[in-house]
């Protein structure tokens, strides 16, 4: 199944795109299986992945949320607006 | 794009119009401004982002939260994004109340949660042509929920 | 009358510009406005008096102390007197700071200050036809001496 | 000597006059007797005078402070600004 990610700040920044499109080869598959992934296709993301926070819907889930084919799932660095 | 995230310069009159009100007394408007140094380091400008949808939604619930916990009549947050000169505000907070002490506390939540909660981020872009997103505070999901909220 | 106590109706744009700095991060201003009840009474319209001369000197002070005590950068204070409707600021106060806590302290002194000793008097007209002069705060020789000021 | 007595607030309304002259007999006096003097006067404002500041060319002075001919005493009540 498809998840379309979608960076934000630093993250972008380091991975060059906004938004990447990862094929998952297990179907439900849960947030931490796709950040997983993700890291392995995107090195440079690795090293940040600790901090981040999981948006679906404008919603934070956890990372044990399940997704499903097609599901928009974005990234969130450290806040830092004001 | 809209209510409470904008790319359009912040302007405060449309906020005091929508919340005009003879039931208060006290008016508290925050501004943020873009700042010409950072720990030292000349500043030019600054460029700020927002997961937009979701920013909105974390402005619009704090709004109502500063009218609740702190018995303001009245609160519009605005947040703006793209390219900022300095001197330019990047939000603006404007708080209602009957009297003096909420606005004050009810503006200081205000601002000391959209710092916490909202997604935005903002890059600071130095005078000598370098730039760098700043670092900030990791999201939390409880963030916000009443019984962690701060005095 | 002139820079502090006016009795023109008041506009915080010449005060924004004024205090323009791009070494400042925050910018607070505080708005007094005419509310319409009192301890329950409707309230028509607010009278403010001053002892002008003596009021101007003692908000110039209290710019000065908002500056020096709280690390402010800029800090401007202006009373309005005359008749007032319902809804008009009879007092703005601006503060342009580095840091928002500072901001806002200092914000907080000012008026606070300026209540226990700013020459000024309000005499409330009332939906019935009615007015009074409120009860206020007696001046003391000492007031805003520094070793007596208010944390 | 004379003294000019400036009223403001609930003391302009109380007395029904913003200045009132004092011709005080001695010479010189005192804020307080210059006060006290004023009491007799008009005696609406005396309840009012324990709670009142004595303002000379924009400062607060003392009640002991000596008063010259042609001087401006400002007598301010409790204040309410903001």
């Amino acid at each position: 199944m498809k998840i379309n990610v979608i960076l934000y700040g630093v993250l972008k920044q380091d991975a060059g795109v906004k938004r990447h499109t990862l094929d998952l080869s297990s179907d439900p598959a849960t947030v931490r299986a796709a950040v997983s992934e993700l890291a392995a296709q995107i090195p440079a993301l690795a090293a940040r992945l600790e901090t981040v926070a999981y948006v679906i819907d404008d919603e934070i889930v956890d990372p044990d949320t399940i997704l499903h084919d097609g599901d928009q799932l974005a990234l969130l660095p450290p806040v830092s607006g004001g | 794009m809209g209510r409470w995230i904008t790319e359009e310069p912040l302007a405060l009159e449309p906020l005091l119009q929508e919340t005009d009100d003879h039931g208060s007394g006290a008016l508290l408007v925050f501004y943020g401004t873009v700042r010409n140094t950072n720990e030292g380091r000349p500043v030019k400008s600054m460029a700020y982002e927002a997961h937009i949808s979701m920013a909105e939604k974390v402005l619009r619930e704090l709004e109502q939260e500063v009218i609740e916990k702190f018995n303001a009549r009245h609160c519009r947050i605005i947040h703006r994004i793209g390219h900022l000169a300095l001197g330019e505000p990047s939000v603006i907070i404007v708080v209602r109340s009957a009297h003096r002490a909420d606005g004050y506390a009810g503006s200081r939540y205000a601002i000391d949660e959209l710092k916490q909660r909202a997604p935005i981020w903002k890059e600071e872009h130095y005078a000598d042509g370098d730039s760098q997103y700043l670092d900030g505070v990791p999201l939390r999901k409880s963030a916000g929920k009443p019984e962690q909220a701060k005095e």
